[in-house]
């Protein structure tokens, strides 16, 4: 049963994706927008913009691309970029753990100040700390991050120069310069999420707190800090680790805008630059593979939450 | 307990209101036009002639940001409207239908809920290409398989609800059964997802606008004066806060609205 | 004004205990004048119907009452020395180390995300400042004494492994495992099957006879407390109405309402006759009155009954001055049987200062 | 382009102001954002520039930029300075480099036979020295001694053939560089010798010599590219940077004075701005007008006219611009001065026809006011042409470019008062350069125009027949005269041709020639030694670190 189920989401998945790419594909060759023009410029001759159409093989039927394409990226080969030439998974690849890394730092940052706030939220409920963190919540909600993300480039980049606001420096190069380069994008990008984990934290906790097994572990004489940190919020979390993982994607399309906000080198801009050349078989290779990402997350953590459930919560 | 969370829809209420206020006005005065230029008072700080100080052409940001209202609640509208109407046919079909129907369509729902928002509405809009117009449809489509998933829900729940069995059992026709006894329990969830959906609609546009794909000059959008303001950042800051702030707010307003419903709703059932 | 049996001070002195539940439309009293004693050793069994207090009253010694309840009066001493209303940082003291307790439902009783060795050695290691090493040896020593088998690989495992009965066993062992004086049982066996019960009742009884541990047994079925108790206590909406040893209580039972629970105790003598329950159900908070309690379930009741409340009177009793005990002392004078009843107040019993 | 013709024979002096190699409308190349300033500007003579240019005696000179060479001391050299651009580039391989903000960066790595100084001015590079016959078929170039590629190879004629032969497509058929069809034959009678037959005369064919040399047969052009300029390539990452290093062999003694630049892509014009303020970045070339005047005098910088002309460009074969009076009511309605104070911050050069007044030697003046600012000149003749109760146009904008938006908003404005409303309509890049360039589908656009140093070359734009005449402009007079230009020895009446070109697109009104946008650069206060450019360049040979 759980079995036919996983393998029927993700029959379902897959149908999506190509649905997704198919959209993608045909839709971009039919609004306007040549390739081949965008590469070369206004001085180009109309000569020269034909080779290179031919060159580029955009000057093919769609169907006959379509074929082409789909039958490449069903081994993995998602052609070359018109653009820069170059393969587009090897442009994908070099883009990719920017952000990654920039959405895992995000996701890291929401944890690390969500379940904190969360906690305390649940602790004092009704108190005034918990009245304030639900507004500073409800502000954070309502925030969006590129304006968040100006306000700290202003902050922090140009009146503190405390980070730097444009020089993306690879994990594998400085481990510290990069991390001080994805602080502010991930900050950013993190304040909408801290305030989602915080509100679902907090309810989740308020849930667990009636449970009896709190009661159980105070009769043991535990320290408050125990109770909630170690007996409360393990079981708090598992529907938590669930939001968390099905707004990984709201994570990754955030830091899709933040990285115009801060330029950095990831799969946005490339994605917005690729878009604006008509770039096609980067446009696809990038939707396909975003869409991918964050379906399959939702699919783990949908299958996850089906299968943890029976298992660790009793009844 | 109970005054707590009736704050909340109160302060949603009363934001909600004064910013409707701010846009009906705005119908009838602006203190300046929104695009009426003075090239020599240009970037002006906020003062007594220019309550939010001027921008790069020496519009009045006030009156700019009083048409943005317009703007920003016909996007919300508008693609709330198409949301729902969009979300109401799938929802009522598969909840009504059932069966494959409700299987097809909920699966159709599921694949697009899975696609993150703000990547489909860039999608969208590229191809539909940037305006105001264009850009309420895009995020409108957005919103179908929210609208559809709880209008679903409503259907799966009060179809089976005695009252509606007794209607049936009655002769009653379909519609008048969608209509008169469906439609009415599944309201007040319709408002909440509207109310939600509102709020996110105003952060999709101001998003798209701001990467320059949304609502394009010289219509005032705040998305749009966000994008303008950063080139003068450090020399006008004061104008890269208004349209923040007011999207801020508006969105705060929406949700606070729509959290303020639920939490009223869920203490009724 | 009261004798004690012992010289010793009693190991837990429940005096004139109030306990209120705060909600949006006022206070009520969920327990009123609660007495009780429990001795070094002793085994004292709570018993009444669901909703009539015993469980509050359990929470109430360790201070786990829910947010919306507190100790409005009367005080608890534990070991001579008063134990505070509310802070939890007093309460931590005891709880575990000097009073542990175990509960009705052992499967959610259990943290379902940590280990079972993560969840039986924690107390060890805080109360006891045992070492991770010190304390898991312990904890399967403990295991071992209370029937477990391969107690080592339990420690591994997680709740929803394991079945009801090894729960309770585990959840028996971990409340032993800092020598506490007084074990409070909370209904420890109604959520298990019978052979199980019964199983747990002796071991029950083993620690009781091995280690001296004194037992508060809370319980609804009187049949278990019979089985367990030296003295018993029987509560009704927030009071305690009978109290006595457990012959006494059984023998002559002088309350209608422990009268009417004897009827219900299924024995193989009564197999195949129709139980006889109380008719009726537990007075909610709000439908209490002035008068005796129960009143309206009582088969004797009168005029007076629903008017005022009754006295407690003392019917018997190994201290047994005449005319001894105000409302606080009475009914927790250990070996007491006392009754909170108009009926024994006319039939001759020791009055009530007050009737 | 065209491709055929008729050319006179041309004197040397042509070359002074002949420059080809890189042309390209404004908008050029660029795809993405860019500065709140220019589109793509081209750099200027600026009158501030600091570097000396030596006396360009057109033939002989020693070197091309040699003012910063002989000075060199030992305290200059060293360093290195991260440049920002604001796109990616096209090709690393020379040859297929079309767009503008490429050639800008491969102006460091590669030379031609000739090369622009910071004037404009066309200076032996390659060739120590050259002749042209009479006939002005024949140039004879001598290469000069000590040239080496980047993999220390000399180069030798072989190569310049070889170069320029790919250029002329002799392989297959297909010129690379239109420039270059007039190519007969490249002989190469000796190691040190070229000699480059035309079919036909072709006065702007000298500007073409500027394109790069390449080793002869080197196919990695477009992944390592070797040249012969003062820097070598390193390392390029795609939508990242492109790192150039210093090139020791380089024949200008005591030039290049970095070790090392790189070329930072920052395609938004705001996260370039606060990374050079930031300090990350060293130069920060075509840098906004507005962001300039907030710097200040912590960064050093230069602005000056470029060769960079905006225009409200009208299609003149759609209704209602087929209407010579509704071309000229709207430009009586448009008032030049207010844009220029309003968008370019009076960082502009008010124009009146297709060319930058930096062309000095070409220029008409006095077609500036041609249509001084008279709305109610405008109306009454919208109302002759039949638009009494007003018109409704469309304004089609890139909207990567934030200046030509913010143009076409303060040109609506002053068109409303007119009577005209218009509506602004944004495009992509993309679809800008298909739909509207290429595909004509447009009523009216914004864009600016620059690069050249040919007349010709930019004026051709108008030519009835031209590929790119996006204008739709048609006038067989202009065609006329356009076309006796190039072929016109007399350099005087030569000048006068195409200052009657302009007069006759002026009186055309065939679109609405705005300013000529100035080109800004800023730099760190301590970096010496910038030149700005007349044309789309960066030359960072001569920049160095004030110690």
């Amino acid at each position: 049963m759980n079995l036919a189920y996983a393998a029927r989401r993700f029959v379902t998945l897959l149908l999506t994706v190509f649905f997704v790419i198919l959209v993608t594909f045909f839709a971009f060759r039919i609004i306007p927008g040549n390739p081949a023009l965008a590469i070369l410029g206004t001085e180009a001759t109309p000569e020269q913009i034909q080779e290179l159409e031919a060159k580029l093989g955009t000057d093919l039927p769609l169907g006959e691309q379509f074929l082409h394409w789909i039958g490449g990226a069903a081994a993995f080969d998602f052609g070359d970029s018109l653009r820069y030439s170059e393969p587009v998974l090897d442009l994908i690849g070099a883009r990719l753990p920017v952000t990654f890394s920039l959405a895992l730092l995000a996701l890291a940052i929401t944890v690390l100040v969500a379940v904190p706030l969360g906690i305390a939220a649940a602790r004092r409920r009704g108190k005034a700390l918990d009245l304030i963190i639900s507004a500073v919540t409800q502000i954070g909600l309502a925030i969006p991050s590129f304006w968040s993300g100006i306000v700290l480039v202003l902050v922090f980049g140009v009146m503190l120069k405390w980070f730097s606001v444009s020089h993306y420096v690879p994990w594998s190069e400085n481990a510290w310069l990069s991390l001080r380069s994805l602080l502010l994008p991930a900050v950013a990008l993190s304040i909408p999420q801290i305030a989602i984990v915080v509100r679902y934290l907090r309810t989740t906790m308020l849930e667990q707190l009636h449970l009896e097994y709190v009661r159980t572990a105070r009769s043991k004489g535990l320290r408050p800090s125990t109770v909630y940190y170690k007996h409360v919020l393990k079981n708090a979390l598992i529907p938590v680790v669930t939001v968390v993982g099905m707004n990984f994607g709201e994570i990754l399309a955030g830091s899709l805008v933040i990285e115009q906000v801060f330029t950095l080198p990831g799969l946005g801009r490339l994605l917005i630059t690729a878009i604006g050349n008509r770039d096609y078989p980067l446009v696809q290779g990038l939707v396909l593979l975003v869409a991918s990402i964050v379906i399959f997350v939702n699919f783990v953590v949908d299958l996850s939450y089906a299968w943890l459930n029976p298992k660790i919560r009793l009844r | 307990m109970n005054s707590g969370k009736k704050i909340t829809l109160w302060i949603g209420l009363t934001l909600v209101a004064l910013l409707f206020v701010l846009m009906a006005v705005s119908l009838f005065y602006v203190p300046y036009g929104a695009n009426e230029m003075n090239i020599a008072g240009r970037l002006q700080a906020p003062g007594a002639a220019h309550w939010l100080g001027t921008d790069n052409f020496g519009r009045d940001i006030l009156s700019r940001i009083m048409e943005g209202t317009q703007t920003a609640f016909s996007v919300g509208f508008f693609s709330v409207c198409i949301g729902l109407a969009g979300g109401f046919l799938l929802g009522a079909a598969a909840g009504y239908l059932g069966r494959w129907a409700d299987e097809l369509l909920m699966r159709a729902v599921d694949a697009l809920m899975a696609f993150p928002g703000i990547l489909l509405a860039l999608i969208l809009v590229t191809i539909f290409k940037p305006s105001l117009g264009q850009t309420i449809i895009a995020i409108g489509i957005l919103f179908i398989p929210s609208f559809a998933r709880v209008i679903r829900g409503g259907f799966l729940q009060t179809k089976e609800a005695d009252f509606v069995k007794a209607a049936r059992g009655m002769g009653a026709g379909h519609a008048a059964l969608i209509f008169r006894h469906i439609v009415p329990h599944i309201l007040s969830s319709v408002i909440v997802t509207a109310s939600l959906c509102f709020s996110a609609a105003i952060l999709v546009e101001a998003a798209l606008s701001y990467l320059g794909l949304g609502v394009q000059p010289p219509d005032p959008s705040w998305g749009r004066m966000l994008n303008e303001s950063q080139a003068y950042m450090s020399k006008a800051p004061w104008y890269a806060l208004a349209p923040g702030l007011f999207i801020t707010l508006t969105v705060l307003g929406f949700n606070l609205l729509g959290d303020g419903i639920r939490d009223l709703r869920d203490r009724r059932a | 004004m009261l004798s004690a049996p012992t010289e010793a001070p009693p190991l837990l002195d429940i005096r004139d205990l109030r306990v209120e539940l705060t909600t949006a439309r006022g206070r009520w009293p969920v327990l009123e004048g609660i007495d009780l004693r429990v001795e070094p050793g002793e085994t004292v069994g709570i018993v009444g119907e669901s909703g009539c207090g015993k469980s509050v009253l359990s929470l109430s010694l360790l201070g786990l009452l829910p947010p919306a309840m507190r100790i409005s009066e009367g005080e608890i001493r534990y070991e001579a020395g008063r134990l505070p209303r509310e802070g939890e940082e007093a309460f931590r003291r005891i709880r575990g180390r000097e009073i542990a307790m175990i509960f009705q439902d052992p499967m959610s009783s259990l943290n379902p995300a940590l280990t079972i060795g993560e969840q039986a050695t924690e107390m060890t290691r805080l109360h006891l400042k045992l070492t991770k090493r010190e304390a898991r040896e312990h904890a399967v020593s403990l295991f071992r004494k209370v029937g477990l088998p391969r107690p080592e690989a339990l420690l591994k495992e997680y709740p929803h492994q394991l079945s009801g009965g090894m729960l309770q066993r585990v959840m028996i062992a971990i409340a032993l495992s800092c020598a506490p004086k007084l074990l409070i049982a909370d209904e420890p066996t109604t959520a298990l099957d019978v052979t199980i019960q019964a199983q747990i009742l002796e071991l029950l009884k083993t620690i009781r006879e091995e280690d001296g541990t004194a037992i508060l047994l809370v319980s609804h079925d009187l049949g278990v407390i019979a089985d367990m108790c030296d003295r018993i206590a029987v509560m009704y909406a927030g009071q305690v109405v009978e109290v006595g040893t457990a012959e006494e209580l059984f023998d002559s039972p002088r309350h209608p309402y422990t009268q009417g629970l004897l009827q219900a105790v299924p024995t193989p003598a009564k197999k195949r006759e129709k139980l006889l329950s109380i008719p009726g159900t537990v007075p909610a908070l709000h439908e209490r009155g002035a008068g005796c309690r129960f009143h309206s379930r009582c088969a004797y009741a009168t005029e007076r009954c629903l008017l005022s409340a009754p006295p407690v009177v003392r019917v018997s009793g190994a201290g047994g001055g005449a005319g001894a005990g105000t409302g606080a002392g009475a009914l927790a004078a250990t070996g007491a049987h006392a009754v909170r009843c108009w009926l024994a107040a006319e039939e001759g019993g020791l009055p009530h200062a007050a009737g | 382009m065209r491709k055929s013709f008729k050319l006179y024979p041309s004197a040397a002096k042509l070359l002074a102001v002949l420059f080809a190699a890189t042309a390209f409308l404004s908008a050029c190349g660029g795809n993405n954002a860019n500065n709140n300033g220019a589109a793509s500007p081209s750099g200027s003579n600026s009158p501030s520039a600091p570097a000396s240019e030596s006396a360009s005696a057109s033939g002989e000179s020693a070197s091309p930029s040699s003012g910063a060479a002989t000075d060199s001391a030992g305290g200059k050299d060293g360093g290195q300075v991260v440049v920002v651009i604001p796109q990616d580039i096209d090709y690393l391989d020379p040859h297929l480099a079309v767009a503008a903000g490429t050639s800008e960066v491969l102006f460091n790595i590669f030379e031609g036979l000739l090369k622009p100084n910071s004037k404009g001015e066309l200076q032996p590079a390659i060739a120590e020295s050259y002749e042209i016959s009479p006939d002005g078929l024949t140039y004879t170039f001598k290469l000069r001694d000590g040239v080496k590629f980047h993999n220390g190879n000399p180069v030798t004629s072989a190569d310049v053939k070889y170069s320029y032969d790919r250029l002329a497509g002799k392989d297959t058929g297909k010129p690379l560089l239109s420039s270059f069809a007039s190519v007969d034959t490249i002989e190469t009678p000796d190691d040190k010798t070229v000699v480059i037959k035309l079919k036909e005369n072709n006065t702007s064919f000298l500007t073409a010599l500027t394109s790069a040399v390449i080793p002869k047969d080197y196919q990695d052009s477009n992944k390592k590219p070797i040249g012969t300029g003062p820097f070598k390539f390193k390392e390029y990452a795609a939508g990242q940077k492109i790192v150039l290093e210093k090139n020791p062999d380089y024949y200008v003694k005591g030039l290049p004075h970095l070790d090392q630049v790189e070329f930072r892509i920052i395609t938004d014009a705001e996260a370039a701005y606060l990374a050079f303020k930031s300090g990350e970045i060293d130069l920060y070339p075509r840098i906004g007008t507005e962001k300039l005047a907030e710097l200040g005098d912590e960064f050093g910088q230069q602005s000056g006219p470029q060769n960079l002309v905006q225009e409200l460009v009208l299609n003149n074969a759609k209704k209602p611009f087929d209407d010579i009076r509704v071309r000229q009511a709207i430009n009586y309605a448009i008032d030049k001065d207010e844009i220029i104070q309003g968008v370019a911050l009076g960082q502009g050069l008010k124009v009146g026809s297709h060319l930058s007044s930096v062309l000095k030697q070409y220029y008409q003046e006095g077609l500036e006011d041609l249509y001084k600012t008279d709305v109610e000149k405008a109306k009454s003749l919208l109302a002759e042409a039949g638009y009494k109760d007003g018109l409704n146009i469309t304004i089609s904008v890139p909207s990567v470019y934030p200046f030509h938006v913010n143009t076409a908003q303060v040109i609506a404005q002053q068109l409303e008062k007119a009577g005209i409303k218009a509506k602004i309509e944004s495009v992509e890049w993309a679809v800008w350069l298909d739909r509207i360039y290429k595909g004509r589908d447009y009523e009216s656009t914004i864009i600016a125009f620059d690069g050249k140093l040919n007349p010709y070359d930019i004026l051709n734009k108008f030519l009835s027949d031209a590929p790119n005449d996006f204008f739709n402009y048609k006038n067989p007079e202009y065609d006329k005269t356009l076309k006796s230009a190039l072929t016109e020895v007399d350099e005087t009446k030569r000048a006068d041709l195409y200052k009657k070109a302009q007069t006759i697109l002026a009186q055309d009104a065939a679109a609405v020639f705005i300013q000529d946008i100035y080109a800004s650069v800023a730099y760190k206060k301590n970096l010496a030694g910038y030149q700005l450019y007349p044309i789309y360049v960066q030359d960072l040979s001569t920049l160095y670190w004030e110690k």
